[in-house]
């Protein structure tokens, strides 16, 4: 009995019952308990992940990392954990995320704190739940639990309006979860097991192909999110408090990606390519409209959060266009998404904490006072608007290549969004730093702290390595793509 | 006309009416003897069918506990008849139309074949020796012994209930307590004081 | 020990037993009704029965209108109007008893300096309307006139106590 | 007599069932209202004996038309029908008083071949018909509006209630020695003498169902549904001339029945106290009647002795005592009938 | 002789009025307890008559049980009754009205 | 010994009846801790002669089969907790007398012949037991107007329920010509499945099924019971008497009709539609908590006749699942809405919960879970629940239903939140009151809400359970 055969388990559990201490250190009298340990939990697992990827083979598209137990028998339903190339990234984009995270929240966060950071570390352990879970009600159990601490992060810490947004947020995707329930139900009754690989080598007929689409994808484009099922992500994000919009960016709009990965096109290939015109259109929209929406935003968090639905119409282009470059595109484009979305709200928080504003009117020359800081955010920027060396071209690129494969007019349509993209956010790069100074308050900003520089730093780094040498992460998950892709070019029928 | 249907006849017509006056009449104290009259009736419908034990227990249970039971709680609250029944009248008539329709469709199931003469013939009278009484007793404390018990838990319910519910000792109320009245002696209460008749210095 | 044999005793019902024994016993003892009409119990001389106002011998009548009767009176029963007569002497012009006020208490009696108003043994009298029980003066007269002889005897067998 | 049998013999044969019913019922409540009558001259006598008096003997020989004078006065004196009263109630309510006291004389053997009808379940049809007594009271004070008769009514309708609870106790030890609910079966099973009637063996259930008749019957010393001193006359205060008579009737018709129910159920009803010679020469009937005279005379005995209990005395002896007591006999008897082999108490 | 059906629809006539008077009834509450006896008296003479047409005894020892439950259920139902007068001085139904929402 | 647990509890209630009257009011607690005992050892008694077959006994009136073993052991749990949660709310308004626990262990003793019933008889019985104990128990804060409406309304909706039940099985003994359940069924097997007498009987026993159950449409006495009745009273009847109502469903409909199936099945689902509907839609616009949860109460039941409509052994056994977890749910919801009240003040407003989190967060944890477990949001055993009775309709190929069954789940989702909302991104309001005291109801209310999520290794287990509990009647 290895540790390492449970490393998944670990991962899941350790920051759950981390979480559980913490919120045990109580009330905020005891936050200075409560803030060190979270902060070596969330390290803990993130070196618990790490074997993960050094223990990886790259070779293989099997499941790795198994672990498997009986769990409800009457249903079939099993504990069974493993991951691949795709989801292994993911979880290593989640480990990774908490710690900044929690390292953001040191001082930011002064009320309730332990519940704040639990909420996060319980949230940690459940996204790599829904990402190493291979049993579909295992998954669906992880993936839901993850409403109950965000719906918590988002209405105790949001803004003024967190609590509208709170409740949408969970109306919205429980909504969408639901019906995936009831097509996992179903398939549980055409297979009569829950297990996930099972699913995917099920037959199916194309109606029932195309039904089950639809369930899944009720879940997964509300979580993705696609136009026009996002509305609920702007409020989300604008109300949540950095770390939640962080948490929310990076990982928790990958996991509706995920869930097209692993459960729609493997499972019904057929369905997919029968709607794959439906989701193009959708991924389209996403990219150019929700582009243009961006331009208009007042709001910096706001913008952001346009952005990420933009970019994640890219993600969902590139996996519904069936070729490799397009899903390993996608792939790319999540993590990076993650990275990216991640720093700039993370940035936005850095200035939210200095001067209680996140419009874009309120600020300006904020260079001449944060020097550091501006050149860290002028490196995301970059990066969120794909620019070659940054992770975002990458993703970017590789997708408009793979639907330049599959039509001309999507990937003309996808490069709009580079367009866009730079325009938006060096546009609000320039009102937000550059140019006099606006008023006396940002007369008084000080410049990051090393706090603050610690996690900015690590995420300069990540956009950098990934923009220059991305061949390690395409290496990590191209088994893994090119046997989905396989799957998903099949036809079942 | 047989004496027998004649009998039923009777009884049925008597119930009906007695039934139809209980909702309908102004004064709860004469519904409640209606109701009396119904159960009265339904007695001899019983006895026609050979029930005489249960027969006798409804008129028993029914006539003799609960309507007395029924009527004193209709006559302790003091209830303002003329407000109880205004209004009555404008729901009667839709009342009555739902209620014909009822029994009408109830009636047309019912009469629909499986309990006809044909199907279920009336079986014969018992012999001499056969009582209603003693069979029911003897498969009462045999057969149902279980529910019997059960039966008896009920009722011990109902009293509990009843009684938790009801009883209540007023504070500020003097009883009497008959039972230490009663255990008073001569004793307790008089004493005989001997003194000498004049004091002595 | 006690408590038990009370107890005993209660549930046996002894007590009751003696009662219904008691009243068993007299089920059967002589009965001392007096059968009234024809049998009457004796009267005392000092009897008090209805009202009645004497005369003399010589059929003057005794009252003198002194008024202490009517003083006396604690039911305030008596009334009593008087006027000189043209002899000179003083008499009553009215003397009622209204009987249904009068408690048949004898101070009248005993406030009489001249023994006219007496309480008879007469018993067996009544009144169909009401009126009938307002005695007047002559009906106490003639009341007088009916009993004297009885009247005299009571008070002669009461004399020496006096 | 010919054309007597033939008109009989033309009629339906439902209204010759009828007929013939209906003659057995006037042949026993005439009667029946006979004994009443001269109940209330028997009382009246008993009690002024026990008082040392003579009692009535003015209107007829030593006053034996004395009912008879009283029935006339009832008669003629006027109806009077109270202000606001129900009047259809406070008419029906002595009749609902008297019936069920008639009503239950259809069960009762007078004697092993004299009975109105057999039937199997005589002791639940009884208890039936004495537990309906109470509608004609409760009745009563409701329907006069007068709030002495109301109090009243409710009174002895929870008298009424609470004492027929132990009444029925103490017959279910009946049933169980006698292993029947048919009357006539109840007494054969005592047949044998003395010993064998059932208030030897069942004394506290006798002497329980003969206090619940009193206090069923609202007699001395339970009337305090009459309560003069308190109630004026409890629930027929307002009730008068003819009506009233029907009230009074039926509680000394009632007083006659839970006698004759006692010599039945305890004193073995038609049967002769010893089963030898001189005995047995007595007809059955007397020896009934004999039973019940001496009952009621106790119902009138008991009159002349006891004061009158206060409510809640009344309440706590039949809740407390009377019900618990019959209880336990009823174990008792159980346990008996269970250990012995009947032996000599019950065959 | 009498068929089963003449039972079985008299008993339904009764459920039926029964119904009906508890829903008109809307005014009081004793008479709607009434009302619930009679429904019991239906189902009662539904459960004799079937017992005397089949042969069965059960049929009967089911109305010897529904008499016990019934007592025992109006005794509570008149308590309920009683305490609910005490505390608001009304048994009109349409007074029942402090519980919505 | 057959029904030993039954003459135990009957036995020591009883004792306990007696015992009480020699109590002052401050030894009270006695006969509190006897109560607790003897569900205790009912439990001991229980589990030492558990069922591993069907038997019966008392010529079939009783049955004793791993079914009514397993719920008699949730009932006694339930009741346990139920008592556990009450006490403090008694003594504060001055109901902590002994009639109170007497009358919850006779409701036990009803409960436990329901669940043991072989025949029609003790079916009724047994339902009449538990009702009359449970009326009573409504009416018990006999000073209070709104309980004693409450209580009013119960007994009359219940005695036309029972009616109406009655009716039905009247008729099926006409048709069947007997009573006792196994008996009945295979009288059915033997008659043609649509013969207009049964379908005729079927419907009144439905009718009164529902009402028992609390579904729609004979669902109105619901939410004014559980909002009039004490709290103490509401969090008994919302748990243990639901999982006797099941095993009435189980004995009745298909113990003894299941043949019938095809007639019943569309019945219930319209019922299990209209619960939902009506349940999910109104308990949005409650305000009270307490009505809010009787809301929920329908939808809970409406999910529950799922189970029961799919008419397979798979689909009692969900609906076995669901009802033991809903009694679960109901119990802590209810128990802290009675935790938070104070003598004199009714924690019942929503408005009441106002920033419990500040005041309280682990209370206000707890209550999170207790509401996304109704909710049905995983990992929380509300969701397990959800899950089998929809897998269970799925299987039946009523995916329609199933859809709709969740898109309700959804709505109702929300006013679960709403509670979560109010306690947490609320602030707190003056009048509410800071809970004290009742260590031990903290502790056991904990345990309640807790299971909730530690059942999460060991939800196989207890489906199994429940299936196998299930096969040992069809």
């Amino acid at each position: 009995m290895m540790l390492a055969d449970y490393l998944l388990s670990l991962a899941i559990w350790l920051p759950i019952a981390g979480g559980v201490a913490v919120l045990a250190t109580g009330g905020d009298d005891r936050a200075h308990v409560a803030r060190p340990l979270a902060l070596a939990i969330s390290i803990l697992t993130f070196f618990a992940t790490l074997p993960l990827y050094t223990g990886f083979n790259p070779h293989t598209a099997t499941m790795q990392f198994v672990e498997d137990a009986p769990w409800i028998e009457a249903l079939a339903i099993r504990y069974h954990l493993g991951i691949d190339g795709i989801s292994l990234l993911l979880i290593l984009l989640t480990s990774f995320s908490t710690v900044l995270v929690i390292v953001s929240a040191w001082i930011v966060i002064q009320k309730k704190v332990a519940q704040y950071l639990a909420a996060f570390l319980i949230m940690e352990g459940l996204m790599i739940g829904v990402f190493s879970a291979l049993d579909a009600i295992l998954f669906y159990v992880f993936w839901e639990a993850m409403l109950v601490p965000m719906f918590i992060i988002i209405g105790l810490w949001g803004g003024a309006n967190r609590i509208y947004a709170a409740i949408k947020f969970f109306l919205y995707t429980f909504i969408g979860s639901v019906l995936m329930l009831v097509a996992f139900i179903y398939l549980y009754y055409q297979s009569n097991s829950f297990e996930i690989l099972t699913f995917h080598a099920l037959k199916l007929g194309l109606t029932e192909q195309v039904l089950i689409f639809l369930a899944f994808l009720a879940a997964f484009a509300v979580k993705v999110p696609m136009w026009p099922v996002h509305t609920w992500l702007p409020d989300a994000h604008v109300e949540a408090p950095t770390g939640g919009s962080v948490i929310l960016a990076a990982i928790m709009l990958k996991m509706g990606a995920y869930g097209f990965l692993r459960f729609s096109l493997p499972i019904t290939p057929d369905g997919s390519h029968e709607l794959a015109w439906l989701m193009i259109a959708l991924s389209l929209v996403a990219v150019v409209y929700i582009g243009l929406v961006a331009l208009v935003q007042e709001d910096m968090k706001k913008l952001i959060a346009y952005s990420s639905i933009a970019h994640m119409g890219f993600v969902t282009l590139g996996f519904f266009i069936f070729n490799a470059q397009g899903i390993e595109g996608g792939l790319i484009q999540m993590i990076s998404h993650g990275f990216v979305s991640g720093a700039l709200f993370l940035c936005v928080g850095v200035l939210y904490d200095r001067m209680h504003s996140r419009l874009i009117k309120d600020y300006g020359g904020v260079a001449n006072r944060m020097p550091v800081f501006a050149s860290f955010l002028m490196l995301f920027a970059m990066a969120n608007a794909g620019l070659p060396g940054t992770s975002g071209f990458v993703g970017e690129f590789l997708v408009i290549l793979g639907s330049f494969q599959a039509n001309g007019w999507y990937a003309f349509a996808a490069a709009t969004t580079l367009i866009f993209g730079a325009a938006y956010t060096l546009w609000m790069y320039k009102r937000v730093i550059f140019g006099t100074v606006a008023n006396e308050h940002v007369a008084t900003l000080n410049d990051i702290d090393a706090r603050e520089a610690v996690f900015l730093t690590a995420l300069a780094i990540a956009v950098l390595v990934m923009g220059l040498w991305p061949q390690p992460f395409l290496d990590t998950m191209h088994t893994s793509v090119e046997h989905l892709l396989k799957q998903a070019m099949t036809s079942k029928l | 006309m047989e004496f027998k249907q004649l009998v039923f006849y009777v009884f049925s017509a008597v119930l009906v009416f007695a039934a139809g006056c209980v909702i309908t009449v102004r004064n709860p104290v004469k519904a409640a003897l209606f109701l009396v009259l119904a159960f009265f009736s339904a007695a001899g419908l019983w006895m026609l069918l050979q029930a005489e034990f249960l027969a006798i227990a409804l008129v028993l249970v029914y006539v003799g506990a609960v309507m007395v039971l029924f009527l004193f709680v209709v006559m302790m609250l003091d209830i303002n008849v003329a407000r109880l029944r205004e209004g009555f009248g404008e729901y009667l008539p839709i009342g009555g139309l739902v209620a014909v329709l009822l029994v009408l469709e109830m009636s047309f199931i019912l009469a629909s074949g499986p309990f006809d003469a044909a199907n279920m013939p009336e079986p014969a009278t018992a012999a001499a020796g056969h009582s209603n009484t003693r069979e029911l007793g003897r498969v009462l404390y045999t057969t149902y012994v279980y529910p019997f018990e059960i039966a008896a838990l009920i009722l011990l319910v109902a009293i509990v209930a009843a009684i938790t519910l009801t009883l209540r000792r007023r504070k500020d109320t003097k009883y009497q307590n008959p039972a230490t009245q009663m255990r008073v002696r001569r004793e307790d209460r008089v004493r005989l004081v001997k003194m000498p008749a004049e004091k002595k210095n | 020990m006690n408590a038990l044999t009370r107890w005993i005793n209660s549930f046996l019902l002894i007590e009751l037993l003696k009662g219904l024994v008691l009243t068993g016993r007299h089920l059967f003892a002589r009965k001392i009704t007096v059968q009234y009409p024809e049998e009457r119990t004796p009267m005392s001389p000092r009897f008090r029965g209805k009202h009645a106002l004497r005369r003399y011998q010589n059929g003057e009548e005794r009252c003198i209108a002194c008024k202490l009767c009517e003083a006396v009176c604690p039911a305030l029963a008596i009334t009593i109007e008087s006027e000189e007569r043209a002899d000179g002497t003083r008499r009553t012009t009215r003397y009622d008893i209204d009987m249904t006020k009068c408690i048949f208490c004898g101070f009248c009696e005993e406030a009489c300096p001249v023994d006219s108003i007496v309480e008879t043994h007469d018993i067996d009298y009544h009144g169909e309307r009401r009126g009938d029980l307002y005695y007047t003066k002559d009906r106490l007269l003639a009341t007088g006139d009916k009993h004297e002889t009885q009247i005299a005897a009571m008070k002669a067998a009461d004399a020496k106590y006096r | 007599m010919e054309f007597l049998l033939n008109f009989w013999n033309g009629l339906p044969e439902w209204s010759q069932i009828g007929i013939v019913n209906l003659a057995k019922i006037v042949a026993i409540v005439l009667p029946l209202m006979l004994c009443v009558a001269y109940l209330t001259y028997a009382e009246r006598k008993i009690i002024s004996y026990m008082q040392v008096r003579i009692g009535p003997n003015r209107v007829g020989p030593r006053g034996w038309l004395q009912p008879i004078a009283d029935a006339v006065k009832l008669m003629f004196k006027e109806i009077i029908l109270p202000a606001n009263a129900n009047k259809f109630l406070f008419i029906g309510a002595p009749i609902l008083a008297i019936a069920p006291s008639l009503v239950a004389w259809a069960v009762i053997p007078f004697t092993d071949t004299l009975w109105l009808t057999n039937i199997d379940a005589g002791l639940l049809f009884i208890l039936a018909l004495t537990s309906m007594g109470v509608y004609g009271i409760i009745i009563a004070g409701w329907a006069s509006n007068s709030k002495y008769a109301f109090l009243g009514g409710l009174r002895s309708a929870a008298q009424i209630v609470a004492y027929e609870i132990a009444m029925g106790f103490a017959l279910v030890g009946v049933l169980m020695a006698a292993g029947s609910l048919n009357l006539r079966e109840i007494v054969h099973a005592q047949a044998g003498g003395l010993h064998q009637w059932y208030w030897l063996p069942l004394f506290p259930l006798f002497l329980v169902y003969f206090i619940s008749g009193v206090a069923e019957t609202n007699r001395s010393p339970f009337d305090v549904a009459e309560g003069e001193s308190e109630i004026v006359a409890g629930f027929h205060v307002e009730y008068s001339g003819m009506p009233f008579a029907v009230f009074f009737l039926a509680e000394y018709a009632n007083m006659i029945m839970i006698s004759a129910l006692t010599a039945v159920m305890f004193l073995g009803g038609w049967l002769p106290p010893f089963e030898v010679e001189p005995f047995t020469w007595v007809p059955p009937l007397v020896w009934f009647l004999l039973k019940v005279s001496f009952l009621l005379f106790c119902f009138l005995w008991f009159r002349a002795t006891f004061p009158r209990y206060r409510y809640d005395q009344i309440m706590r002896l039949g809740w407390k005592v009377l019900i618990p007591v019959t209880l336990v006999w009823i174990v008792v008897i159980g346990v008996a009938m269970f250990l012995t082999p009947w032996g000599y108490l019950f065959h | 002789m009498i068929p089963l059906e003449y039972y079985l629809i008299l008993g339904a006539i009764l459920f039926a009025l029964a119904v009906v008077g508890i829903f008109l009834n809307r005014k009081n509450l004793v008479v709607l307890l009434m009302a619930i006896e009679l429904l019991l008296l239906a189902v009662n003479l539904n459960f004799v008559a079937f017992s005397h047409y089949l042969g069965d005894t059960a049929g009967q020892v089911f109305v010897f049980f529904i008499l016990t439950v019934a007592a025992a259920e109006s005794a509570i139902g008149l308590a309920i009754l009683v305490v609910l007068f005490r505390s608001r001085q009304t048994i009109n139904v349409e007074d029942l009205s402090s519980l919505k929402g | 010994m057959p029904a030993a647990p039954e003459i135990f509890v009957f036995s020591m209630a009883c004792a306990i009846l007696v015992i009480d009257l020699f109590l002052s009011d401050s030894r009270r607690v006695v006969s509190y801790a006897l109560a607790q005992l003897t569900l205790i050892g009912a439990a001991v008694l229980t589990l030492n002669g558990f069922a591993t077959t069907g038997s019966s006994a008392f010529e079939g009136m009783f049955i004793a089969d791993p079914l009514a073993d397993t719920l008699k052991l949730a009932i006694y749990g339930l009741a346990f907790f139920a008592f556990v949660y009450s006490r403090g709310y008694l003594r504060d308004r001055g109901m902590y007398r002994g009639e109170y626990f007497v009358l919850g262990l006779f409701g036990v003793v009803g409960m436990m012949v329901m669940v043991s019933a072989g025949h029609f008889l003790t079916l009724y019985l047994g339902l009449e037991l538990l009702s009359l104990s449970l009326y009573a128990m409504v009416a018990f804060q006999r000073d209070s107007a709104q309980a004693t409406e409450a209580a009013m309304k119960y007994f009359v909706l219940g005695a036309i329920a029972s009616g109406m039940l009655l009716y039905g099985l009247s008729m099926l003994y006409g048709a069947t010509g007997s009573l006792e359940i196994a008996a009945v069924r295979q009288a059915i097997a033997g008659l043609s499945s649509d013969d207009i007498i049964l379908i005729f009987g079927l419907v009144f026993v439905i009718g009164g099924l529902a009402f028992k159950l609390g579904a729609a449409p004979f669902h109105m006495w619901v939410p004014d019971v559980y909002h009039g009745a004490p709290t103490a009273v509401t969090l008994y009847i919302s748990s243990a008497p639901k999982v006797a109502a099941f095993a009435l469903v189980m004995r009745l409909l298909i113990g003894g009709l299941e043949e019938l199936s095809a007639s019943w099945q569309p019945m219930l689902m319209i019922m299990a539609v209209l619960s939902m509907g009506i349940g999910n839609v109104l308990a949005i616009a409650q305000d009270n908590i307490k009505r809010m949860l009787a809301y929920s109460s329908i939808s809970h039941m409406g999910f529950f006749l799922l189970g029961i409509l799919s008419a397979t052994p798979n689909g009692y056994g969900s609906a076995m699942f669901y009802v033991l977890v809903y009694a679960v749910m109901s119990l802590g919801a209810f128990g802290m809405v009675v935790l938070l009240s104070r003598a004199g003040f009714e924690a019942e407003k929503l408005e009441d919960f106002r920033g419990l989190n500040q005041r309280h967060p682990w209370l206000a944890f707890l209550m999170l879970l207790l509401m996304f477990s109704m909710a049905g949001v995983p990992p929380t055993a509300g969701f397990y629940a959800k899950l089998l009775v929809i897998q269970s309709i799925v299987r039946v190929d009523l995916v329609w239903l199933a859809v709709v069954a969740v898109l309700f789940a959804v709505i109702g989702a929300y006013y679960y939140l709403r509670v979560v909302k109010f306690m947490y991104f609320d602030d707190v309001r003056e009048t509410a009151i800071v809970p004290d005291g009742a260590r031990d109801m903290r502790v056991f209310l904990s345990v309640n809400a807790l299971a909730l999520l530690a059942v999460l290794p060991w939800v196989g287990t207890i489906v199994d359970l429940c299936s196998r509990a299930i096969q040992a009647i069809s």
